[in-house]
């Protein structure tokens, strides 16, 4: 009797394991297994390929595609893709998409959008409505909106989303269906190119509630594109909407975005083809895929800065010569090439290259604060000296012990941290310990001010008063810095419409917060993209926000 | 008589001297052509019999020897960096090579080695002492006191390790050795326990195991003395298992910052920092991984070895 | 047997809530909150109303009678670094990869493993002993991502047979697979050889012989049935982890598993995640040792015999 | 009377960290159809190994039967067999039972099923029939409801009835060879006598013959027709038993029988216990063995082997006292003449 129970059990096993394989592997939503773009292809008259489709890689799964919710940047960039925000970036420059026009008042307190004729993929027609109702969840309270800062300067949204006041004082109106009027409690010059304003629908949000935008199919989409299936922790597909305004200069029929964790993965996959184009750092790979006729290669600036912040009140770093010592100690060209395999460009500076003002170019106006104060000072261990006696620390480095904070723990983090720590150590003297968390703690510790040194990397906008604000709160930003002629540059240059006039203040704010070393810029990150030669029309400039615009396969 | 005995007999010359009886001399009777031995003797002969089970330990002694000096005496150190000759493969200057910051890994590897063997060697130890200790007390009383044992360990191996390791390293500050063995074992006993448990319930129904109870010998004497050795060969497979294990494990907690911090390193770290340059420098990996896995085989033999000579069973 | 198996449920049920409270106040009290890992620069008056929202202001033991009332209710609670998405659709999506993946390979590792170490402890101290000793060796001490590493980029781009990374074909299925058997076979070998020799050395195999049982009886039936008993134990607490998945298989095949999924959410500090994720692990794992109980009960005599007096 | 069995110059040894351990030295004997042969000696004089190796059960504990060695079986050369053709007549044309009957049957069978599994090894046969079979065995060995029996596993019987049950898995194919491992050691006094009558009966009726190996000569004197002493590896006298117990002749086998509790009664003396241990079996053998432990010890048993010297065409002693310049020995009181049933 007891052998037939084993076989019995053993067998029912048997077919409910293979039961499981098959329901698993055919995921709910749909087969997607991605080799289904091997449709014959052919070519149309102007050399376009038939079929149009991309394997494109994505860093992160996206935490909810829901505008009054969403966490993150890889959120914010499928916006671009499946909605039709009121302007965007191209080449650039500010245009316009969901506003075909808009005139801002005299005194910069008031926009008057004009929008164009765009459909939601049911069909409904999009309205100023719908993009009054995207702000007025955005500062619903109870949605806990994590972005609320970006869009303080809309009138009483901050009042609205803290619950002091009721959402009908927000400072957005709708004449009629296709005007949008915003009211700004201050002006701010920079509010079209660094904001994102969305449209939403109530119906949609109302119908599903909490689970708006965590699947393909409980979202509305009116943009360029529409979430066809969505694996989470797998991939996305996005196929084209034919209902949007600018349909013809979209030729991509369909996107397939793979999340891939691993980078000896992504790299494998760019090498047999799954992937169309991918940001490539390692040294050997890069001369791999050079040494390949058939992929051709792009520089990509990321406009981020990576840097190492000071704690302006802890007890050793509060003395400005010991912040500059420590920042001029930094040999910026050996960690851009080790940490970055050659990828990064030295900073000198906090704006990235990428920064405009208007239209006038930030860099190439305003020289690097840094290289100033390298040629003032010859001896970064002299300086450190001259701050410890101010200290009253004595006058002998090797005396001085340091801690330098790394947010990651990964072995990478380790090599590249022992690095910062031999450059401090053979430079000054002094002993550098390291402390290695995971980034949810570093982020809290450093919010906290509990630390002496940590490395922090901060990404810019179109303009530089995103990056230099983060600086001009009363509390001195992360590195506790408080200078009241700084926040007022700061704050008078976002209210100056002249773009020379704001240019200069911007460089003189940077040239403070650099020479008072209240921050070490170390270098712009950027990233060497290598894509297959049958793609074309892949932008190049790092704030354009245009989706797959322009881009189309000749002869995959 | 019948004539064939007696001429056998006759063929050799005899003298009749030699038919004088004598007693039995029990004095030679005692001769042994073995003498007496004691069961710890005959465990340590038998154990250098075993030739595999020797070179284990030579080998061993070796590499603990190779981690305590060459960082001595090499002409290299661990943290040293030079960024002109980043990534070499090994060569007569760097015989193992060098890493990401041009430092050279032969230092690094046997330098490494102190901490993954202090972490391999004693984390074993320590987990199966307390293992067998808990399981034997467990299986030797049985009945509830059994079933609540169990009931803490199943408690203890469900709380996911890496919470507990996060806040091992906030609570205690430091990341010295001590805390890093501490982190690892806290929760490291409970799968030994379970298996020397099982395996000493037989046991201790036995017939030996009753009778040393009846001459009222302490409970952890008899867990110690009688159940222990008498279930070595499941205890020394598990033990050796767990080198790698907590060898790796170092890595893990390195890569949640509380491993060995930097410069110094360790075996598990140097193989997890190789990952990800593994397909284009393979040799990177090769060293720690190779060591590590000598540790491990020659943990294995002298496990093996020491089964055979302990295992009364096996006694020639 | 019957009031046996309900002792151990209800033993089940105190060990599953002892677990759920540690790693409840385990859980909040490592520093650093669900929003800070997410969003770098927050100003602090919106991590306060975040936290507000999700009442983690509030003392934690009222956030822990809180939480338990919704547990009871058999709610889970959503994610809050994916804001919408309940932890039980979660589990649902991703608990039958991970089965999936684990689920073979340890049924393939298990098989081949105790066939191996059968072979290897018949031939004692002859070269299949050996090569199989070396085999479990190199399994235990190449660590899971060389195997991964190498496997993907044989099988992936000199030789494109399967897909790189990904999810939804039996192709995505065999090198996760392979990398993920050579563990569970490493360890089995070793333990079956070391419970076979046990047994061969026992005097019931003299009296098979005695009896001219073929060799092939004699493995089969006497020696496989009393050596395979300590495995047993050993799979059962194996099965527990199979749920779980492997971290490093699936972050480097891109695979939509638990063993990801939980990791991440405790870099996130994402509470009702992990909260939730471990709850469901708990629970297998302490399944899984009540399943092998009664199955070592019901096929080693010995031991049902003395339960049912 | 043709030899169902005939064992010539058996030599077997292990070998062993120490050397080579020469457990059985030359030993030849026969053993006829319904014969009954004990085998006895202190315990290390290689009266086991000679049982296993007639059964090449050897293997598993490392045992080597050395070259020249001769054992045939019903006309067949056991050494020259096959595994294969060895299995046939393993367990059906001879079996063998053993000492420790607690460990000797595999815990996780039933009694049964371990008995039917000898059936079914040798016999093409219905599981129905096979079950009756067994509980005919069981009856035959005198188990108490063996229907229930069948069904129970060895744990739950006592040490008697446990090597009842080996005695009917050896008995399933009716062999003509039993050979007996010391059955009754490891039994108290009352059931060994119950199992030697029981042995005894299942001979008779079976027309069987048995090999009994034990140290207890109480047991061989009611059971056997020949008895071999052995020392050493080696046979120093054999004979049939009342040659032995009437007529011993070597002083082994006189210390042997001074050590019977029953007959120490007449001479109220102390038992009498022999001093010394048995030598150890790396010594390659150039004197009498039990030279160191003899009192009648000469120089020449230092010197020579002593032959075995046949006093009737069964009574056979290898001892220098036999020689004819050796003095004539009378055994000491109370040895010879013990009658028995």
């Amino acid at each position: 009797m007891k052998r037939k129970l084993s076989l019995l059990l053993a067998l029912m096993m048997m077919v409910t394991l293979f039961a499981g394989c098959n329901k698993a592997l055919q995921n709910p939503d749909e087969n997607m297994n991605n080799n289904n773009d091997n449709k014959e292809q052919g070519q149309t008259s102007d050399g376009k390929d038939t079929n149009q489709y991309l394997n494109v890689y994505l860093s992160a799964e996206p935490s909810v595609l829901d505008v009054a919710r969403f966490v993150g940047v890889v959120d914010r960039n499928m916006f671009f893709n499946v909605l039709e925000p009121l302007t965007r970036i191209e080449n650039g420059e500010v245009v316009g998409a969901g506003a075909e026009s808009w005139d801002i008042s005299d005194d910069g307190l008031t926009y008057t959008f004009h929008l164009r004729e765009n459909y939601w993929t049911d069909g409904q027609k999009v309205t100023a409505q719908d993009y009054i109702t995207a702000l007025q969840r955005q500062c619903d309270p109870n949605n806990a909106f994590p972005h609320v800062s970006d869009y303080n300067t809309i009138e009483n949204f901050v009042a609205i989303s803290s619950g002091e006041a009721d959402v009908s004082t927000l400072g957005a109106s709708a004449p009629d269906e296709n005007t949008l009027v915003l009211k700004l409690n201050a002006p701010n010059v920079a509010l079209l190119s660094s904001t994102d304003f969305f449209p939403d629908r109530a119906d949609i949000a109302e119908k599903y509630g909490d689970t708006l935008g965590t699947e393909a199919s409980n979202m509305m989409c009116c943009g360029p594109y529409t979430l066809e299936s969505w694996t989470h922790n797998s991939q996305l597909v996005l196929t084209k909407n034919d209902k949007y305004w600018d349909a013809d200069s979209f030729d991509i029929q369909k996107v397939t975005m793979l999340i891939i964790p691993d980078s000896n993965a992504q790299l494998a996959s760019l090498e047999n083809g799954s992937l169309d184009y991918l940001g490539v750092s390692t040294p050997e790979y890069v001369e791999k895929f050079q040494a390949r006729d058939d992929m051709d290669e792009m520089m990509l600036s990321s406009a981020r800065t990576s840097m190492v912040i000071f704690n302006c009140e802890d007890s050793v770093f509060s003395n400005e010569k010991v912040r500059q010592a420590f920042s001029l100690a930094l040999d910026r060209d050996a960690l851009a090439e080790v940490i970055t395999n050659g990828t990064a460009t030295p900073a000198y500076s906090l704006v990235p290259p990428d920064c405009q003002v208007g239209n006038l170019n930030f860099r190439e106006n305003v020289e690097e604060p840094l290289t100033a104060l390298a040629k003032e000072v010859d001896d970064p261990k002299a300086l450190l000296i001259e701050g410890m006696q101010e200290l009253g620390l004595g006058d002998d480095p090797s005396k001085l012990t340091v801690k330098f904070a790394w947010g990651a723990t990964t072995a990478q983090a380790r090599t590249y941290s022992e690095l910062y720590q031999q450059l401090w150590q053979e430079a000054l003297g002094c002993t550098v310990e390291l402390e290695f968390n995971d980034s949810a703690t570093h982020q809290s510790n450093v919010n906290a001010g509990n630390f002496q040194m940590a490395s922090m990397s901060w990404g810019a906008n179109y303009e530089p008063q995103f990056q230099l604000s983060r600086w001009s709160t009363e509390a001195g930003g992360q590195s506790r810095w408080k200078n009241a002629e700084y926040v007022s540059l700061v704050t008078e240059a976002s209210q100056t419409s002249d773009e020379q006039k704001r240019l200069e203040l911007y460089g003189q704010a940077e040239e403070l917060l650099i020479k008072e070393a209240a921050i070490a810029p170390v270098y712009f990150m950027a990233s060497r993209r290598f894509y297959y030669s049958y793609v074309n029309g892949l932008n190049a400039n790092t704030f354009d926000t245009t989706s797959f615009k322009g881009v189309y396969t000749s002869g995959r | 008589m019948n004539e064939n005995a007696v001429n056998s007999i006759q063929e050799q010359a005899l003298d009749p001297k030699d038919f004088q009886i004598q007693g039995a001399d029990t004095a030679s009777a005692e001769l042994f052509a073995r003498k007496p031995v004691t069961y710890w003797r005959d465990a340590w002969r038998r154990f250098f019999e075993n030739k595999l089970a020797v070179v284990a330990l030579c080998l061993l002694i070796v590499i603990t020897l190779c981690t305590i000096f060459v960082p001595i005496f090499s002409s290299h150190s661990i943290s040293a960096h030079d960024l002109l000759n980043r990534k070499q493969w090994p060569s007569a200057q760097h015989w193992f090579g060098t890493d990401d910051l041009g430092r050279d890994l032969f230092v690094r590897v046997w330098a490494g080695g102190r901490v993954s063997i202090i972490i391999g060697v004693l984390g074993a130890a320590i987990v199966a002492v307390v293992g067998c200790i808990y399981g034997g007390i467990a299986a030797y009383f049985g009945g509830k006191v059994d079933m609540l044992m169990m009931r803490i360990v199943e408690i203890l191996s469900s709380v996911p390790n890496l919470l507990v390791v996060i806040m091992m390293s906030v609570v205690l500050e430091s990341s010295s050795i001590p805390t890093l063995l501490f982190a690892m074992t806290v929760t490291g006993w409970c799968p030994i326990a379970r298996l020397v448990r099982s395996q000493m319930l037989q046991i201790s129904r036995s017939e030996y195991v009753m009778a040393a109870r009846l001459m009222g010998v302490s409970p952890l004497k008899i867990v110690v003395r009688h159940m222990i050795p008498n279930t070595f060969s499941v205890i020394i497979v598990a033990v050796t298992f767990r080198i790698p294990g907590l060898i790796f494990g170092e890595a893990f907690l390195s890569n949640v910052g509380l491993g060995v911090q930097p410069p110094n390193t360790s075996w598990g770290a140097l193989s997890s920092a190789a990952q990800s340059s593994l397909l284009y420098y393979p040799y990177m990996m090769f060293f720690p991984a190779l060591l590590i896995a000598l540790t491990m085989l020659s943990f294995t033999l002298m496990g093996d070895g020491l089964r055979d000579a302990l295992d009364p069973k096996l006694r020639r | 047997m019957a009031k046996f198996i309900l002792k151990r449920i209800l033993y089940m049920l105190v060990v599953l809530f002892c677990v759920i409270t540690l790693t409840f106040f385990l859980v909040h009290s490592i520093p650093g909150d669900p929003i800070t890992s997410m969003v770098q620069d927050l100003p602090i008056e919106t991590r306060d109303l975040y936290l507000q929202k999700y009442g983690f202001d509030q003392p934690l033991i009222v956030q822990y009678v809180k939480f338990i009332q919704q547990l009871l209710t058999g709610d889970l609670g959503q994610s809050l670094r994916y804001p919408g998405r309940q932890v039980v659709d979660i589990v649902a999506n991703y608990a039958p990869v991970s089965g999936i993946i684990g689920g073979i390979a340890l049924a393939i590792g298990f098989a081949v493993g105790i066939l191996l170490g059968i072979i290897a402890a018949l031939n004692r101290n002859r070269w299949p002993d050996r090569l199989v000793m070396v085999l479990a060796l190199l399994g235990t001490t190449i660590p899971t991502f060389v195997f991964a590493a190498v496997l993907q980029y044989v099988f992936t781009v000199t030789v494109p047979l399967f897909p790189t990374t990904g999810w939804g074909t039996w192709g995505h299925l065999v090198l996760p697979v392979a990398c993920m058997c050579v563990g569970p076979l490493a360890s089995y070998a070793r333990y079956m050889r070391s419970s076979v020799l046990d047994i061969t050395n026992q005097d019931f195999i003299l009296t098979a012989e005695a009896k001219g049982v073929s060799s092939f009886r004699i493995v089969s039936r006497h020696i496989f049935r009393n050596s395979f008993l300590p495995c047993i134990t050993m799979i059962c607490t194996s099965i527990a982890g199979i749920f779980s998945g492997s971290f490093i298989i699936e972050s480097i095949f891109a695979i939509p598993g638990l063993g990801k999924y939980f990791i991440s959410a405790i870099n996130d500090r994402d509470y009702s995640v992990v909260l939730g994720l471990n709850i469901i692990f708990t629970g297998t794992y302490i399944l899984s040792i009540l399943v092998c109980d009664i199955l070592l009960a019901i096929i080693d005599p010995r031991i049902r015999i003395a339960e049912e007096n | 009377m043709d030899s169902l069995l005939t064992v010539k110059n058996l030599n077997v040894s292990f070998n062993t960290y120490a050397g080579e351990v020469k457990a059985v030295r030359g030993v030849s004997f026969d053993l006829g159809v319904k014969e009954a042969l004990a085998m006895v000696g202190e315990s290390g004089c290689g009266k086991t190994v000679t049982s296993k190796a007639v059964m090449r059960l050897l293997s598993r504990s490392g045992g080597i039967i050395k070259e020249g060695s001769r054992i045939e079986f019903m006309g067949q050369d056991i050494l020259g067999l096959s595994t294969r053709e060895l299995n046939r007549i393993r367990g059906s044309k001879m079996s063998m039972i053993f000492q420790d009957s607690m460990t000797s049957l595999n815990p996780t069978m039933t009694i049964g099923n371990q008995i039917m599994e000898n059936i079914f090894t040798h016999e093409k046969t219905t599981r129905q029939k096979a079950r009756e079979r067994a509980i005919e065995l069981l009856k035959l060995v005198e188990i108490p409801n063996p229907e229930t029996r069948l069904k129970n596993y060895p744990h739950q019987l006592s040490g008697g009835m446990r090597q009842r049950v080996m005695i009917a898995i050896a008995l399933a194919l009716n062999p003509s060879l039993l050979i007996a491992d010391e059955p009754t050691t490891a039994l108290d006094v009352t059931i060994q006598a119950q199992l030697m009558d029981l042995l005894r009966s299942l001979k008779e009726r079976f027309s069987m013959s048995v090999i009994l190996v034990t140290h207890d000569l109480g047991v061989v004197a009611d059971f056997a027709d020949k008895v071999q002493v052995m020392y050493a590896g080696t046979i120093v006298e054999r004979g049939t038993v009342d040659e032995i117990f009437d007529s011993p002749r070597h002083p082994y086998t006189w210390a042997l029988l001074s050590s019977i509790p029953g007959r120490a009664q007449e001479s109220k003396s102390k038992l009498y216990s022999l001093q010394g241990t048995p030598p150890d079996l790396l010594l390659p053998l150039q004197q009498c063995p039990f030279a160191p432990r003899c009192q009648y010890c000469m120089p020449i048993c230092k010197k020579a082997i002593p032959k075995e010297n046949f006093l009737t065409d069964t009574h056979g002693v290898a001892c220098w006292l036999q020689h004819p310049m050796a003095p004539k020995v009378t055994p000491p009181a109370g040895i010879g003449g013990y009658d028995h049933e």
